[in-house]
């Protein structure tokens, strides 16, 4: 039941959709196995979406398609309108282009301070000549102190990635999406291993995100948090969608029980 | 509120400065020392000495392009000798054509070993070696192509960790073959040698010498200073990030592959250079130079040194070659490789970081760096 | 008390450590009997050994190290051309003196420089004719590793076997890389190559540790002596301590000596080398002798010059001439190269060689091949007043072919 | 036993003057004595040949010189083989090659009529090779009596071969002769075949032509199985030298530099057994390679698992570094085998079950080479089975994925660690006890081998084993099937450029692992 | 069982632990809760003996286990359920989960059939590469990797991290499970507090490495508590 009545089939690359993020039965297999099952469905511009599902439902795998990390077997992703066509892009061109991403598995940028994890991720000049005489400038580093106030590692800056805690590792990981300052933010479970208190905060931070104008798709188990996001809510199984709505429809529907939320 | 520096860092930190300023010293002190003291004085410095220690030299600045592609973008080359044996070759072609008539067979074209090999004129890629403004391009054009080409499409394909190790230690073994090959017109296995002058100065005369060494010097303090800058800016930054997490840089819309090839090909001229600077003072370049244990010795001398500190790639080159030097004379000399290969363990056990890594190492751990990112950090993490 | 310094400059480790090693045990073997003789103009000799490694640069340092800090007398020392070519400037520059003892291809004579090796008219040459005569030789393969000695070796042959009517389609040239050491389809090659109904045989210039897989492939295809001879330039029984022989009894080897040259002289030498070396299956071999003749001459010199003055003793070298092991005297000639005889030997089971053929008397080395264009006309001569190493007898000058 | 040879010459029974040629210790000389004694029939001839050919045949130095044959307890007689009185001073007949190939022919021409069958057939294949002219009436007297289909045969060749190549035959028998050589097909009779006379009619030179493009097309054919059978014998070469490092590198991911020096220590270990055995007890020398590979495993072994115990062991998580000690370990290893061996080759004899060769076909196999694939294929599968199959191939691979992990699993991981290293030294080990039998045994041994077994290990996909076989043997192939169009160097070069634009097609090798854990 | 007692812990110069103790008795949750960057992963890694202390004592039955190596605490039966899984990514689901064999004797070497029970999922993926997972089935994995071990002391580092709730009710159910058999003694590390409260008999509450509150069960309703690891 994919939320875009409207997919084309196969090939045409005019406006095709208002959707700002637009996958069409996308389908990945690895060694027969069937991660991604004629996946559809859209995000809109400034729309947030919470993604549920079981343990290997593909949600992860889904945002390996979206971000060229893996090549889907069969099937559309577009963005930007239709028009552009992701499958064709690598992973450098897809973050060019306005999309950011969290790892489920935290990975910053070890041997680096979390200053500079930050310094790298902020939004700027990426080209390597360019970036041999790059000055930092005031407005950036403004943005870098604000950053780090919202994600409380101030007191941390100076210290390498690697030495950080893996709840801090996350913080960090969602200071540096900020600062990458992407259209579309896909965050694959952000608050693992954090406190409740932590939760709500990272819920408020995603929902202020949002409110600025860009997109998220987040991708988290723990219902309170998604409760506290309170957007639109699509369960994944099997690789497709099996539900869909706000979460108390979802968290209604028999299926979504018995696969995922339990009894 | 000020939490980010906002102080430019220091270009040379320092042990930079004091690597800096020892280089100066002898690039000045070892030339005057050889040539205004009389022999019989405790001061002097033999001419014998003035070479060693150039070579040394062009051996630190091997070493430190080597670091800079290893120790801070994780790209272990073992075909870095290749780069150094190319720029040789380049200013070998341009000695070799400085011999004019002066070869054993007196042609003022030919070099001697394509005399006697009944060739009748000169290969098409030997022109403009006469000129030392063309030759000194290809020292670093040369080196620098085959970077290119060689990173262009290994980086593209993404070949990485031990696999492009191997395809560059590969590449420097074709290349050892190529050049052992008489038809290649490189002198085969003999090399070129027998070089007479450089531009127009007796390469065999002391001032010719203490010339020679003051540029390695110099060549050594910029190839320094032009590493360190690189490393700092924000594109070493990414380098960094690259060697510990490529597939992030990616994400975070970082095109990988050319940060790699401009790091790559960069080491790659200053390899060229060190090659160049070290023929007319060694007097002989041949394929052994290609061969994959030279280059395997470079990795062992930043190893020693230090990974990811520069100085300690310098440092590293010169120790390891002064033990060589030491140990392979004397009655030690058939005991020697007892000696060198106890010492590479040795470091490994003992001094895990290298020399100047576990100095660092105990420094910050005496006197903890400010919880402040001034020092940029790119303390040699394993690779995993 | 002052001593006389004796530089010996040959690898000990790496890979020529296999072939150097001897010939520094022989230098300091020498060394000792001339100091159990009384040393040389009242002084002791004592040996100064440094290992180049196998490493051509490292060579260039070694020898100014000799040289410059250790302030030696002499050298003796190099395998390789690369190696003596690497350090010739060395030895110009500080006007050393090198002895070098290892057959090599000729096209040089510098004045610091005595080859106490054959040149390859002392060497390839007579076993090619030998070949030709004795065995009806008229099919040649000529395998070598590739690099200058074996090219320019095969450059010689390969005009001489043609001014000697063998056409070009008889001819088979080869080269492999050093160390080469699957020889399966060279080795079917030259089956195939002697199965062309004339008598065939191989002329191998095949260098080092590539000679063991290459004789061990030989006796796996079953090609022997009597089939396919193959004629070495670069095997002695310092190789052959290494091989089980029994397949390639036959083969051959040209030198200008062996260990089982039947001479008094030898016999002796060979007695006291195995006492000194304390291994009584010593074996000895070419170089070997090469470097012992080169030390007697030298010790002859400086005593005729009555000093170890370079200048003095270059000059006086010339013309001195000591005993070979083989029976005659060995003199140096003015083209720095000694004369030699020549003796062709054949595999025998136990690793030695039996001498098939001996030339009558001693050639002098043509250290410019006339078989080369590039050569043909030159001589050195480092008598004065012409004193020089590559005279040209044409235009009359020194320096070459220059114009 | 009298072998006589019906030459039904009247002096056929005087040999006094080949005799007399023998002591004259001149290589043409003796030829002709031989040639001489051959065709007597005098039946002392067989003894004196086989005398010379053993180094049995001697003369007295002293004027006037006669010959004796050396016999155990004395000199004896050649002819009469009686005892004789010290004569003086004596030296044997010396032999060289084209002597060698006289006694070759004159046995082949004396044994042709020997009653023993397979003596026969060596005589006929003697003949066929020397192509001695002279030997032509014996054979055919031979071949008149011969029952023998299979001697038979060879006979008939022998004589068409000598038929080919005599002047003044008649062309019908000529080119029977060639029909006949030329259905043997093989590079033996190319050569028979090429040794027609200049001056023979058209029509001989034809049928010869015919017979030689024939067989050519027919041995091209097989050349090129001849090439992939030598491209297996490579590879398994390759393989036997990577396999070890499969799993010093390719398991545990140590860079291991040394693992060319255990191989080395497997070779040396091969020829201190064969020393013990031609010391102690040579009979048993057949069997010495069969001894020398538990051995060759057990020490390397046990060096591996000193070196793991005392350096490598503080190196895990950190490979780069294992790269400076193997390297400095291996100076060490070089140099202690300089010290303790010599630095010049030391003599590993083959058994004689390894020697010799024989043909399948047109393919020439060399018994060698086959005991190493069928060796290299042991060990494959072998290491195969302890690293699928059993406990301490789970442990080995849980504790190189993940040491800390492992060990919190209660597994021993210094143990695992210790035998992993230990199992692929000592798998280097065995390798060579293998290339001991086709390469030095000589210090640098090791130095040969390490690129090409980092290349193979690398190309076939690191950590997978099947990768190392498949790349062993692909690149073995390759680089035989260049070989013959490239030439010996620019083969290599190729196959290098080859091996690097194959990387680029795929990043992590033949066998890539592939998944998550691999990519992130 | 398990008794910890005032350990403090080092990262080159940074103090991870405080005086740290702790208690687990057979059939009992001890319960770890705490901020991120608290201590608490340092606290396990302690235990099972990945990162060395520098003062204090663990004792294990009885036994002084401070400076054991962690195979051997592991073969006395201490299992670990690591932050992140750590799986061996190479081996199968089944190889996995035999590498849980290690402490056992030949004839004890059986997958329990506890483990499938809880996790359903292992047993269809047997010959899956363990690296390959979700990041939730890893989880399982992990967990059933350890209770092959049969321990005596199950330690468990944010076990319900990236676990689907279904799964998670599974979890503590398991846990519930192991705790009434009354012959294991399992160590929680959790940050999602309602799972810890149902689960807890006893806890620990941390706060830059050092112990700053403790109790059993009951007393986490204590507003408290929340508090402090709200904040
Ligand atoms: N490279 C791969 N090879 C084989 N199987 C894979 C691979 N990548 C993913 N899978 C399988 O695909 C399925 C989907 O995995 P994915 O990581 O997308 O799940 P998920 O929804 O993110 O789960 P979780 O909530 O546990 O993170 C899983 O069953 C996983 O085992
Ligand atoms: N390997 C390390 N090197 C240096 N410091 C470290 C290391 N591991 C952890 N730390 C630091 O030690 C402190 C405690 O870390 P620990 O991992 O025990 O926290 P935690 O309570 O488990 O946190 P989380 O809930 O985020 O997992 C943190 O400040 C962390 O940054
Ligand atoms: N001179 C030689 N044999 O290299
Ligand atoms: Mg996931
Ligand atoms: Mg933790």
């Amino acid at each position: 039941m994919p939320a875009a009545g409207t997919g084309p089939e196969g090939g045409s690359t005019e406006a095709l959709t208002e959707a700002l993020l637009y996958l069409d039965g996308v389908t990945v297999t690895f060694d027969g196995f069937r991660a991604l099952n004629a996946l559809s469905f859209t995000v809109d511009p400034g729309e947030m979406r919470a993604v549920i599902g079981p343990n290997g439902a593909g949600k992860t795998t889904m945002m390996d398609v979206i971000t060229g990390k893996t090549r889907p077997d069969k099937g559309d992703v577009f963005f930007n309108s239709g028009t552009t066509d992701l499958t064709k892009l690598d992973e450098t061109e897809i973050a060019t282009l306005g999309i950011g991403r969290k790892f489920q598995k935290p990975t910053v940028f070890e041997s680096h301070t979390v200053l500079d994890n930050l310094r790298l991720a902020l939004k700027g000049q990426r080209a390597a000549l360019a970036n041999i005489f790059r000055k930092e400038t005031a407005f950036e580093r403004e943005r870098i102190d604000e950053i780090f106030e919202t994600i409380k590692l101030t007191e941390h800056r100076g210290r390498l990635g690697g030495n950080l805690s893996h709840g801090q590792k996350q913080w960090l990981e969602i200071g540096m999406l900020l600062a990458q300052d992407p259209k579309l933010l896909l965050v694959d479970e952000p608050v693992a291993g954090m406190t409740d208190a932590e939760t709500a905060q990272t819920a408020e931070l995603l929902r202020e995100i949002n409110a600025n104008g860009h997109s998220v798709v987040v991708v988290e188990h723990d219902m309170t948090f998604v409760r506290d996001l309170g957007v639109r809510v699509m369960c994944l199984h099997e690789g497709s969608v099996l539900a869909e709505g706000t979460l108390d429809q979802v968290s209604a529907n028999e299926r979504v029980i018995e696969v995922y939320l339990g009894r | 509120m000020n939490t980010t520096d906002t102080r430019p860092p220091a270009l040379l930190g320092t042990s930079g400065l004091i690597f800096v300023g020892i280089l100066v010293a002898a690039a000045i002190l070892v030339p005057v020392l050889n040539l205004l003291t009389s022999p019989d004085t405790a001061l002097h410095v033999p001419t014998y000495v003035v070479s060693l220690l150039g070579k040394y030299l062009c051996y630190a600045l091997l070493a430190l392009s080597v670091d800079l592609i290893w120790g801070y973008v994780g790209i272990l080359s073992l075909g870095q000798g290749a780069f150094f044996a190319l720029g040789g070759y380049a200013m070998g072609m341009y000695l070799m054509r400085q011999i004019g008539t002066r070869g054993v067979y007196g042609d003022p074209v030919l070099p001697d070993f394509m005399v006697f090999l009944n060739w009748k004129e000169l290969p098409w890629f030997w022109y403009g070696f006469d000129m030392f403004p063309f030759a000194a391009v290809m020292v670093v054009l040369a080196p620098g192509a085959l970077a290119l080409v060689f990173g262009w499409f290994a980086f593209r394909s993404r070949v990485t960790g031990v696999y492009l190790s191997i395809i560059t230690q590969a590449m420097t073994f074709a290349l050892l073959l190529a050049f052992f090959r008489n038809d290649m017109g490189f002198g085969g296995n003999n090399g070129l040698t027998d070089f007479k002058d450089i531009l127009g100065f007796n390469i065999q005369a002391d001032g010719t010498r203490a010339a020679l060494f003051a540029l390695s010097a110099l060549a050594l303090i910029l190839g320094y200073v032009l590493c360190r800058f690189l490393v700092r800016s924000h594109f070493g930054k990414v380098l960094i990030a690259i060697r510990d997490a490529e597939t992030r840089v990616r994400f975070t819309g970082y095109r990988a592959e050319n940060y790699k090839l401009v790091a790559f090909v960069a080491s790659a001229m200053l390899a060229g250079v060190a090659g160049a600077l070290y023929v007319p003072q060694v007097g002989i370049i041949n394929p052994s130079e290609f061969s994959p244990a030279n280059s395997i010795e470079i990795i062992v001398w930043v190893a020693v040194g230090g990974r990811g500190t520069l100085v300690g790639a310098a440092l590293g080159a010169v120790l390891v070659n002064y033990a060589k030097t030491y140990f392979t004379s004397g009655i030690l000399a058939p005991y020697w490789l007892f000696m060198l290969g106890g010492l590479f363990v040795a470091v490994t056990l003992f001094l895990p970081k290298g020399i100047i890594g576990t100095f660092y190492e105990w420094r910050d751990r005496r006197n903890p760096p400010p919880d402040e990112a001034g020092e940029p950090i790119a303390e040699p993490r394993p690779a995993e | 008390q002052e001593t006389i310094k004796v530089g010996v400059l040959h690898s000990l480790s790496g890979t020529m450590a296999i072939s150097e090693t001897t010939l520094k045990d022989t230098v300091l073997f020498m060394v000792q009997e001339q100091n159990a003789k009384g040393g040389v103009l009242g002084k002791k000799l004592e040996a100064v050994v440094v290992d180049p490694a196998s490493n051509w640069p490292l060579f260039a340092e070694k020898a100014r190290e000799l040289l410059a800090k250790d302030k030696v007398a002499v050298v003796f020392g190099c395998w390789t051309s690369v190696s003596r070519k690497s350090v010739l400037p060395v030895f110009k520059e500080l006007n050393g003196l090198l002895f070098y003892p290892v057959q090599y291809e000729g096209e040089e004579s510098e004045r610091n420089v005595f080859y106490t090796g054959a040149a390859p008219n002392q060497q390839a040459i007579p076993a090619v004719d030998y070949l030709m005569e004795n065995e009806g030789v008229e099919r040649w393969v000529l395998a070598g590793t590739d690099y200058v000695y074996p090219r320019t070796t095969n450059k010689i042959l390969e005009a001489y076997l043609k001014s000697k009517g063998v056409k070009e389609e008889d001819i088979m040239i080869n080269y492999t890389p050093f160390g080469h050491s699957d020889w399966q389809t060279i080795v079917a090659d030259i089956k195939k190559f002697g199965s062309a109904g004339k008598k065939t045989a191989v002329v191998s210039t095949i260098n080092g540790d590539a000679n063991v897989p290459f004789y061990k492939e030989l006796g796996n295809q079953g090609i022997k002596a009597t089939d396919i001879p193959v004629v070495a330039f670069s095997v002695g029984e310092e190789e052959l301590a290494g091989i089980d022989t029994k397949p390639l009894v036959g083969h051959l080897a040209a030198w200008n000596y062996f260990q089982s040259v039947d001479t008094p002289e030898n016999k002796a030498f060979i007695e006291k080398w195995r006492a000194y070396t304390k291994n009584d299956k010593r074996v000895t071999n070419d170089p070997m002798e090469a470097t012992v003749i080169g030390f007697n001459m030298w010790v002859k010199a400086v005593e005729k010059a009555g000093t170890t003055d370079p200048d003095a003793v270059i000059d006086a070298l010339i013309g001195v001439a000591v005993p070979n092991l083989s029976g005659g005297f060995s003199a140096m000639m003015p083209n720095h190269h000694i004369t030699k005889p020549v003796l062709i030997g054949e595999i025998k089971d136990d690793g030695q060689f039996d001498i098939v053929e001996q030339t009558p008397g001693l050639i002098v080395a043509q250290e410019w091949s006339p078989y080369l264009e590039g050569s043909k006309d030159l001589i050195a001569d480092w008598r004065s007043p012409m004193s020089c190493g590559n005279f040209n007898v044409k235009t009359g000058k020194c320096g070459g072919a220059g114009q | 036993m009298a072998t006589l040879f019906h030459a039904g010459r009247a002096s056929a029974q005087d040999i006094s003057e080949p005799l007399a040629q023998l002591t004259q210790d001149n290589y043409g000389a003796t030829e002709s004595a031989l040639g001489a004694l051959a065709l007597s029939g005098n039946p002392a001839a067989t003894g004196i040949v086989s005398a010379l050919a053993g180094g049995k045949l001697v003369y007295s130095t002293s004027l006037p010189r006669h010959l004796f044959i050396q016999g155990d307890k004395g000199l004896l007689d050649p002819v009469s083989l009686e005892p004789v009185a010290d004569p003086g001073p004596v030296k044997p007949v010396r032999v060289n090659n084209r002597v060698r190939r006289a006694i070759e022919a004159a046995n082949g021409a004396m044994s042709l009529t020997s009653p023993d069958a397979a003596k026969r057939l060596d005589a006929a294949a003697a003949v066929l090779r020397s192509r001695d002219e002279a030997a032509l009436p014996a054979l055919e007297t031979a071949l008149a009596k011969e029952a023998e289909p299979r001697v038979k045969s060879a006979m008939t060749l022998a004589r068409s071969a000598i038929i080919i190549g005599k002047e003044g035959v008649p062309p019908e028998m000529r080119i029977k002769a060639i029909e006949l050589v030329g259905a043997e097909g093989n590079q033996d009779a190319l050569a028979v075949l090429r040794s027609v006379p200049n001056d023979a009619i058209p029509e001989v030179k034809e049928a010869a032509a015919k017979e030689i493009a024939g067989i050519e097309r027919n041995l091209a054919m097989w050349g090129v199985a001849q090439n992939v059978w030598y491209g297996l014998s490579l590879g398994s070469v390759l393989l036997l030298a990577a396999i070890g490092l499969a799993i010093t590198f390719g398991v545990m991911g140590v860079i291991n530099m040394a693992h060319g020096e255990m191989v080395m220590l497997g070779a040396y270990t091969t020829f201190v057994v064969q020393e013990a055995i031609r010391t102690y007890n040579p009979a048993l020398f057949d069997v010495s390679l069969i001894i020398a590979i538990p051995l060759a495993f057990l020490f390397t072994g046990l060096i591996g698992v000193i070196i793991e115990r005392t350096v490598i062991r503080f190196l895990y998580g950190r490979p780069l570094e294992t790269l400076l000690a193997t390297w400095g370990i291996s100076l060490i290893l070089q140099q202690a085998i300089r010290t303790i061996f010599g630095p010049t080759n030391r003599e590993v004899g083959a058994p004689s079950w390894m020697s010799g060769n024989f043909e399948i076909g047109q393919l020439a196999i060399t018994s060698g080479r086959l005991w190493i694939i069928v060796f290299a294929m042991l060990v494959f599968v072998a290491l195969l089975a302890v690293l699928r199959l059993t406990r301490i191939g789970l442990e080995m691979r849980a504790v190189t994925q993940n040491r800390r992990m492992a060990a919190s699993m209660g597994i021993r991981t210094n143990w695992v660690d210790a035998m992993t290293f230990g199992l692929g030294s000592g798998i280097a080990g065995m390798a060579g006890v293998a290339l001991s039998q086709i390469d030095n045994v000589s210090p640098n041994l090791g130095q040969g081998y390490i690129i090409d077994s980092f290349l193979v290990v690398v190309f076939g996909g690191v950590g997978n084993l099947w990768g190392t076989l498949v790349g062993a043997m692909s690149l073995g192939i390759a680089n035989k099937l260049l070989e013959p169009y490239a030439g010996a160097v620019l083969g290599k070069i190729a196959l290098l450029v080859i091996v690097i634009l194959f990387i680029q097609k795929r990043p992590r090798g033949l066998f890539a692992l592939k998944g998550r854990s691999i990519e992130a | 069982m398990l008794e910890v007692h005032d350990i403090n812990l080092f990262y080159g110069a940074a103090q991870a632990l405080r005086g740290v103790s702790l208690k687990a008795e057979a059939g009992k949750v001890t319960c770890v809760l705490g901020r991120n960057g608290v201590g608490k992963t340092s606290l396990m890694r302690a235990i099972v003996g990945q990162a060395p202390v520098a003062k204090g004592s663990i004792r294990f039955e009885g036994q002084d286990i401070t400076t054991m190596a962690p195979s051997e605490r592991a073969r006395r039966g201490i299992a670990f359920v690591p932050q992140g899984r750590e799986i061996f990514p190479l081996l199968t689901v089944a190889e996995n989960l035999q590498t849980g064999f290690a402490p056992l004797k030949r004839a004890d070497r059986s997958i329990p059939d506890d483990v499938f029970s809880l996790f359903p999922v292992l047993d269809s993926m047997m010959r899956r590469r363990g690296g390959d997972l979700s990041g939730g089935q890893q989880q399982q994995l992990a967990i059933g990797r350890a209770l092959t071990m049969r321990p005596k002391v199950l330690v468990l580092d944010e076990p319900t991290e990236g676990i689907q709730p279904s799964i998670i009710k599974d979890i503590g159910n398991a846990i519930r499970y192991l705790r009434s058999k009354g012959d294991m003694a399992i160590v929680l590390v959790e940050q999602y507090f309602d799972f810890a409260k149902e689960l807890a008999d006893h806890f620990i509450v941390m706060e830059r490495g050092a112990v700053v509150m403790s109790g059993d069960g009951a007393a986490l309703e204590d507003p408290d508590v929340r508090n402090r690891i709200a904040v």
